[in-house]
């Protein structure tokens, strides 16, 4: 499993890619970001709210509900402020 | 239709005739350029650049995906999408969006669509400079997503 | 605001950079190009050119208030409108309007309120070549008429 | 009075542009277009439907209720076809 980080969860988790092996408990956004989270607090405060955060599923945007198999592509980043 | 997102600066004269180049189905040409703005003086001035960031891979596709429902919507001749990334000054462009088609209407419904969904679905982030020499990630503003729901639905 | 009715064509991109130039209050500038049609191969084809004729004096005067009046309406940085007249070939660029703003609603909305004041108020005429060496005025449009009462009153 | 035509009530009337001195009728556009097809059967079809044509005083738009003084400029044309 691939985890991209963008913009502000890039810079305070201080990484911008990484790739994980999740525990079996991992089975959706919702179970990730929990792990995830138990990682150091870096991760607990960068993804402490999830209101604050977007989340992409192999390249389509996913929520908290979409489920992983565990071979996917996953980026949280802010709300988007192009154009 | 045509979509880059790329670091250099682009040509919006030639950008625009491309659209219409040996096309005479083409009746009008509706462009919208974005570009960083800086309110020298004013309390909102930031004295400076920013950075655009984005999401290799899952920026192209929702390009794509943002110009097909364009396309889908629209009788249009022809569409553009060019979205610049990394470090611009004040003045600089960052994106040009146009369309072309038969008619006035729709060129400018597709082409202010075009930008409304790109505001708030191409994964693009606004690092800003500021005046004490930090730097503030630009926050998403409501407007921006009511610009783009009122286009309905998938929105 | 700029205000030019000229023979020669126009370059699209150096008109557009000018309405910001040296201006970093500018986030947006929306612009419409017109074309002259030709649906080659079709039933409506009318296989060429059309001559564009026009009130001198009377045009400028009505393309400042219409200019004037998108300036009263919207908080504009910069406007700007050119229409050509005289013997166009399909491909030709027949009338470009600008407008650059702080906010792209802003600039999309006054770029389309020139256009669409323009096509019912000022003096221009389009005489379409047919295909059989003859020569007709094309008629005005209730379409265009219902696009310009849109933006209300005065309309 | 400095008349003007353009587009296909110049091409009927034959002529874009004419100095009248107009009779003491004459002190609207309405007076003026009947004056006007008096001159002949080209001013009379060309003028016929007042519904079909525009006309500018002075290179401001009038109706049929505007009042004329003598030394206006007056343009009759059909309804616009530009941009």
């Amino acid at each position: 499993m691939k985890i991209l980080y963008f913009a502000w969860l890039r810079q305070r988790i201080g990484v911008g890619e990484e790739v994980i092996k999740a525990p079996e408990g991992v089975t959706d956004v919702r179970t990730l970001v929990e792990w995830l989270r138990q990682r150091g607090p870096k991760y607990t405060e960068a993804l402490a709210d999830i209101e604050a955060f977007r989340v992409a599923v192999n390249q389509e945007f996913g929520d908290m509900d979409t489920v992983l198999e565990g071979d996917e592509e996953i980026a949280f980043f802010p709300p988007m402020t192009g154009g | 239709m045509t979509i880059r997102v790329q670091q250099k600066d682009f040509d919006v004269g030639a950008e625009l005739d491309a659209l219409s180049a040996g096309n005479t189905n083409v009746g009008g040409v509706t462009s919208f350029t974005g570009l960083v703005r800086d309110i020298v003086g004013s309390s909102q001035s930031r004295g400076g650049a920013m950075t655009l960031e984005h999401y290799p891979g899952m920026t192209e596709k929702m390009l794509v995906e943002i110009d097909a429902e364009a396309q889908s919507r629209w009788p249009l001749e022809a569409s553009l999408i060019i979205h610049r990334y990394g470090r611009l000054e004040p003045g600089d462009r960052i994106v040009l969006v146009a369309a072309a088609s038969a008619h006035r209407a729709a060129a400018f419904e597709a082409c202010e669509f075009l930008i409304d969904w790109l505001k708030t679905k191409a994964p693009f982030w606004k690092l800003e400079e500021t005046a004490d020499g930090e730097a503030d990630w630009v926050e998403a503003r409501d407007s921006d997503d009511r610009a783009a729901q009122r286009w309905n639905s998938n929105g």
